[in-house]
């Protein structure tokens, strides 16, 4: 689904990714883990179009998207839910909504509404604090928008970066478990995740980055995986 | 007694009531300004070009014989569709590096220069002046204001709301402050940021345009009257904080009172100084002006 | 990122280099702009002509201003659209003491360089709050005040201006130069800006000159204690606070324009400020865009009244394809041929 | 033989030329403003040189010599103006300079003229000063001053209103403060009771703040000295606000002009300003004068293509008198010089450099200047106040 071959990024004089390959399948959600620095946000970036890779070939459902616009990107089926969940300031609750629509901007009225419908059924909180300002919510609410306003546009593949972070571990808990629901609905996710033992727990599959790269891929569900896994990105 | 209810009647009174379609004109001029600001950061030096641009359309099409009243229609598309070209094929291009400030000021200082010159070029130097489709004078309150200038406050109040609600209340106003606030976050929740900016421009630039529309039968039309409001204008929305709507119909309001009011005080040459003097000020003690940016309120 | 010690020195290295071949490559220019004012001085000369001496002595005074323009958007990144202010403050200064109190070019020239100083002083402290676009805003507010009170006091001749200012005589000891002679008027002038561009050109690179630059890179980053360590290196800024460290450096750029206005007295009054995109870091670059639109502008202006069209869109134009300047396009052409060994990095740097 | 034909015609052709120039053509710098605020005036200026300079050539030119314009762009700018004189002086070599609108570009070109020794001519600028105390030996002026044009509306108001309540308005730079101060005196001197007064800034876009004063003083008569697009803007807002209808508007010779008429439309009617022409005026000059100006420039002369018509007509008289373009020949030639212009005969004064003509006091009625009142010259120039020379 997401195919990513050799994919080189860099930011001004510094070489980020140097060479990541890997690809995302149907129905999977795969864990992204490093130390910091070593370039995962800069590939989420990357395949939602804020940076534009240097090298290398991205392929999303077998449509080469390396350098197309964030929000061409978007509108091919993938979600961000960014690092600091960038909620829009001077936007109400609904507001931040209704542009997580513009996704599929050609969808009937109807439709829309259907969906906004859910997604406040879905996060009930949401719904109670619709018409105030997205960044007065905590920040545990703000996540939570953060990923409806992406799930209401119905997207084929979800990019999630640092989602518990900065949260208490009793919200943390609640944003796995979302994304844990996911997963069983089949909606392929790709997470980045500095706590990886819980990250571990909703991921099918894992990826190792050092240095730009790819070092390792495992099995989420494998303990010799997981060890290894551990080696790699501690020290 | 009689003596201050003939002040107020002749002097305050008419001063507030002058003072008011001045500021409802100025405010026009603001609002195009500010949302261009507001969004896209451009501090847009051709605003007042674009408001003699539409001034001069509307001229040139009461003399082919068209209605005032659908000139008012007409003469706002067609500088939207200006506006937008103008981004696409001028600011866009400056518009992704570092300077940008700086480099769509100069863009658009050079455009302003060749427009003034082009004006004199298509239409001469001398003024024009259609004829004003409401005629005549009403006393209210024992003070004269002209119906014409009556109809501008009623209309201008009008589009000013019309303005507030599109940017604060429509789905397409969230995708403008959505851009203004995080373009990347904005454009990966699928918000095509790149046409908004155009559109946004286009927008501000059909506002300039109707207001050349709404006030060349009060202030005529020459080649160099873009640069009438401008600095009021500008004025008006440093004061009111850049990119704030409210702020704009504040700082307008009150800076064109206190124009008016002091022009009976101190030689009205020397109202334009203390106007300017408040604004730098204001610019020293609160930059970000009266209300913050747009989508602050 | 690759920040290692190893980098660190080479970057270090080539940066220097290029502040090397950069100096080069203004100096070549700024040669080739003497050399070429003496061989146009020479050829006028012969030719008995006035006019064009007065042309090109107008845009060595504007190459000053523009030098002024360029300390500071170039240098600091800050947009001062308001230079007319000092320009025409000098030239009233510099009038008034000539009218009213000495005949002499020096006088009025120290009296000049002190009051635009004091007025940089004065301007700095309100303006320097703003930053960016604020900044520019500012200035030109400023600009406006000081221009409608200026046109509107009746004392300093208002619109009109002040008018029967006396020929000066430019005393240098050991001979003088009459004003009125357009020769020596345009040496005088020559030589001015010239000193003025070694003056400037030497003031950035010393510690204080990095200052300015440190400001401009400050603008995102807020390395305060870099540019307070900065600062007491340039020795005048001992522990002054954050709002205060910028404070001096209007002063000079100030000063000077004032300077230019004191010399390009028989003409005094508003003077539109050209603005010129063409001289970001490089001061040079000040120098051959001054003469360019000088020269441009008096040559479409006789060929065509419309001439504010084709000005405004070469204006246009060089900011959309040369926005780092006329010699931001031809210094890195010249560097290349000059000192072939200075690498990229300083470009990101 | 085709070839000896050509070369037939071009001997011919030569032959004529030689004929006709003999010597260099007499080159006349004209500096206007052809952009800007003022470039409505300048249009004029050059209607008016083109023509006058045309009829002349067609008629042999001045002693034989061809005349050329040499046109400049002065922005009503006074430090370009400078620049662009010293350019004529020097590059062009021009023998006479012309041209300039406003005061300050006129004096400063005067003293350009003194430093190269060459005489300069004003046909628009009305500042008194300039045959004043600011009077140049290198400067003449053949249209009427300021104070002309007041002393015929002074001249006229009194006659219609005995000793009426006056209300000023005058734009905010020297040229307006001094034409508002010197009609103020003489309508007061003849028994004008003035009500208020107020200057409002050049470029006014709204007059309506000055109003209230206005009516609140209920004044008999309003004068006014702004111009160009101010004038618009002034009179329609005037009318706009209904306070026209019982006021009788008068102003400078400035203020309402052929250019700006149009815009003002019907505000501008009745309207009343003293003036040194009209294109009305009933005589066969300017009768020919008017049809030949709408010919060949479809637009109507005003008083500033008139008088700078009129200037080259005094340019010539003068060189024939003279015999010759010398600077000091050509001055005295100048001084005390009668010549006949569609104003009438004028009379340039030796002591001052102030021409002296009739002066009318001209209403507007249905977009045309109709002559209602004749002043005397002698009566309307006043006396000399020159000193330097």
């Amino acid at each position: 689904m997401l195919e990513l071959d050799a994919i080189h990024t860099h930011y001004g004089l510094s070489h980020v990714l140097q060479g990541v390959s890997f690809t995302v399948a149907k129905g999977e959600v795969v864990g992204l883990f490093g130390r910091n620095g070593v370039g995962k946000t800069t590939l989420i970036k990357t395949v939602a179009g804020w940076v534009r890779p240097s090298s290398g070939r991205l392929r999303f459902e077998g449509e080469d998207i390396a350098g197309l616009a964030s929000d061409r990107i978007c509108r091919r089926g993938i979600g961000l839910v960014p690092e600091d969940r960038r909620v829009l300031p001077g936007l109400t609750v609904e507001e931040n909504l209704r542009l997580g629509l513009m996704q599929a901007p050609g969808r009937a009225k109807a439709e829309a509404a259907r969906a906004m419908q859910r997604t406040f059924e879905r996060f009930p909180r949401l719904a109670e604090r619709r018409s105030q300002m997205g960044t007065t919510l905590s920040g545990g609410e703000q996540q939570m928008l953060a990923i409806a306003r992406v799930l209401v546009g119905a997207p084929r593949l979800l990019l999630i970066d640092e989602p518990s972070e900065g949260l208490a571990p009793m919200i943390a808990d609640e944003i796995f478990a979302l994304i844990h629901e996911l997963r069983a609905e089949g909606i392929p996710v790709l997470l980045v995740e500095q706590n990886v033992m819980r990250a571990l727990e909703v991921c099918d599959r894992f990826l190792a980055l050092e240095r730009g790269a790819v070092v390792f891929q495992g099995d989420a569900r494998s303990s010799a995986d997981r060890q290894r896994l551990i080696e790699v990105i501690a020290v | 007694m009689t003596e201050i209810l003939e002040s107020l009647q002749f002097v305050y009174g008419p001063q507030v009531a002058n003072g008011l379609a001045i500021g409802v004109a100025v405010i026009l001029m603001a609002l195009g300004l500010t949302i261009i600001f507001g969004l896209l950061d451009v501090i847009n030096m051709s605003h007042g070009e674009f408001y003699a641009l539409g001034a001069y359309l509307a001229v040139t099409l009461v003399g082919q014989g068209v209605n005032f009243w659908l000139c008012l229609a007409l003469v706002p598309v067609a500088m939207a569709a200006i506006g937008y070209f103008t981004e696409r094929a001028l600011i866009q291009r400056v518009f992704h590096t570092k300077d940008r400030h700086i480099l769509t000021l100069l863009l658009t200082f050079g455009l302003a220069i060749i427009a003034e010159d082009a004006f004199k070029l298509a239409y001469g130097p001398n003024p024009y002046k259609p004829e004003s489709p409401i005629s005549g004078a009403s006393e209210i309150l024992g003070i004269m204001l002209p119906n014409y200038r009556l109809f501008l406050i009623a209309a201008g109040g009008a589009i000013i709301v019309a303005v507030w609600l599109v940017v604060y209340r429509t789905t397409l106003g969230a995708m403008v402050r959505a851009a203004a606030w995080d373009k990347n976050m904005a454009a990966s929740l699928g918000v095509p940021v790149e046409r908004v900016y155009a559109g946004t421009f286009a927008f501000g630039v059909a506002l300039a345009g109707l207001s050349g529309v709404l006030l060349a039968p009060i202030y005529s039309v020459f080649p160099t009257m873009g640069k009438d409001f401008i600095l009021m204008a500008f004025t008006v929305v440093i004061v009111g904080g850049m990119g704030s709507i409210k702020g704009a119909v504040i700082a307008g309001l009150v800076l064109t009172q206190i124009q008016s009011i002091s022009s009976l005080f101190i030689s009205p040459v020397w109202s334009d100084p203390l106007v300017f003097g408040i604004m730098v000020l204001f610019l020293m003690v609160r930059p970000q002006g009266l209300a913050g940016r747009l989508g602050h309120g | 990122m690759a920040d290692t010690p190893a980098t660190r020195v080479a970057v270090r290295t080539a940066v220097a280099a290029n502040e090397r071949a950069d100096a080069l490559g203004d100096g070549v220019l700024a040669g080739a702009f003497v050399a070429l004012a003496l061989v146009f001085a020479a050829v006028a000369a012969a030719s008995g002509d006035t006019f064009f001496f007065r042309l090109a002595t107008e845009a060595l005074i504007l190459a000053g201003v523009a030098m002024a323009v360029d300390l500071l958007l170039g240098y600091t990144g800050l947009l001062s659209l308001g230079h007319a202010l000092f320009f025409g403050f000098g030239a009233y200064v510099s009038a008034l003491v000539l009218k009213h109190w000495s005949p002499s070019f020096w006088a009025a020239i120290g009296v000049t360089f002190a009051a635009a100083a004091l007025l940089g002083v004065v301007a700095g402290f309100i303006a320097i709050r703003a930053r960016g676009v604020y900044f520019a805003l500012i200035t030109f507010g400023l600009a406006q005040v000081v221009f409608k009170a200026v046109y509107n006091t009746r004392e300093l001749g208002g619109s009109d201006g002040i008018i029967g200012i006396p020929q000066i005589r430019v005393e240098f000891g050991l001979f003088s130069v009459q004003a009125s002679s357009p020769l020596g008027f345009f040496l005088v002038t020559l030589v001015f800006v010239m000193l003025l561009y070694a003056a400037l050109a030497w003031l950035m690179r010393t510690p204080f000159g990095r200052l300015l630059v440190a400001i401009r890179a400050n603008e995102s980053a807020r390395a305060l204690p870099g540019i307070l360590a900065l600062a007491r290196q340039a020795g005048g800024l001992r522990d002054r606070g954050r709002g205060r460290r910028a404070l001096r450096q209007p002063v000079p750029h100030a000063a000077r324009p004032g300077v230019a206005g004191a010399a390009g007295l028989p003409d005094i009054g508003q003077r539109r400020d050209h603005g010129h995109p063409r001289r970001r870091r490089h001061l040079v670059g000040a120098l051959y865009g001054a003469v360019i639109l000088t020269g441009l502008k008096s040559v479409i202006g006789t060929w065509t009244e419309h001439h504010l069209i084709i000005i405004g869109a070469l204006f246009m134009l060089s900011v959309i394809f040369l926005p780092k300047g006329f010699a931001g396009y031809v210094l890195p052409r010249l560097r290349r041929r000059f000192a072939p060994g200075a690498g990229k990095p300083g470009e990101g740097a | 033989m085709k070839t000896l034909k050509i070369c037939a015609a071009l001997a011919a052709v030569f032959a004529a030329g030689q004929v006709q120039a003999q010597g260099a053509p007499i080159k006349i710098g004209v500096v206007t403003p052809l952009t800007g605020t003022y470039a409505g005036i300048g249009q004029q200026v050059k209607w008016g040189i083109d023509m006058a300079i045309k009829e002349i050539n067609d008629k042999g030119g001045i002693m034989g010599r061809k005349v050329e314009a040499i046109y400049e762009d002065e922005e009503a700018n006074p430090n370009v103006a400078v620049q662009k004189a010293e350019k004529l002086f020097q590059v062009s070599k021009v023998d006479f300079l012309t041209g300039t609108v406003n005061s300050g570009s006129t004096l400063a070109v005067g003293q350009v003229a003194e430093r190269n020794q060459r005489l300069a001519a004003t046909t628009v600028s009305f500042s008194d000063a300039i045959t004043g105390d600011k009077c140049s030996p290198n400067v003449f002026r053949v249209n009427a001053k300021a104070g002309m044009q007041s002393a015929a509306l002074v001249e006229w108001m009194v006659k219609e209103k005995p000793s009426p309540s006056v209300f000023y308005l005058g734009p905010d730079y020297e040229m307006g403060r001094s034409t508002v101060a010197a009609f103020k005196s003489a309508a007061e001197k003849r028994g004008a009771k003035s009500v208020g007064e107020v200057f409002a800034p050049l470029d006014n876009k709204d007059y309506s703040p000055f109003f209230g004063q206005i009516r609140a003083a209920r004044p008999q008569v309003l004068y006014t000295s702004v111009a160009g697009n101010d004038t618009v803007r002034f009179m329609s807002q005037l009318a706009e606000f209904g306070l026209a209808k019982n006021l009788q508007i008068v102003g400078a010779a400035g203020t309402v002009t052929a250019q700006n008429m149009k815009a003002i439309g019907k505000a501008a009617d009745g309207y009343v300003t003293g003036a040194a022409y009209s294109a009305e005026l009933d005589n066969p000059a300017n009768k020919k004068f008017v049809a030949d100006f709408k010919a060949a420039w479809k637009a109507d002369p005003d008083l500033y293509g008139v008088d700078s018509y009129g200037v080259m007509y005094f340019y010539k008289a003068a060189v024939e008198k003279a015999g010759s373009t010398d600077t000091d020949k050509l001055r005295t030639a100048m001084r005390g010089l009668e010549w006949q212009t569609p104003q009438g005969k004028k009379t340039m004064r030796a002591g001052d450099h102030q021409a002296i003509q009739d002066m009318y006091a001209v209403k507007v009625t249905g977009g045309k200047f109709q002559i209602i009142a004749k002043v005397p010259g002698e009566a309307a120039v006043g006396p000399d106040t020159c000193t330097r020379f």
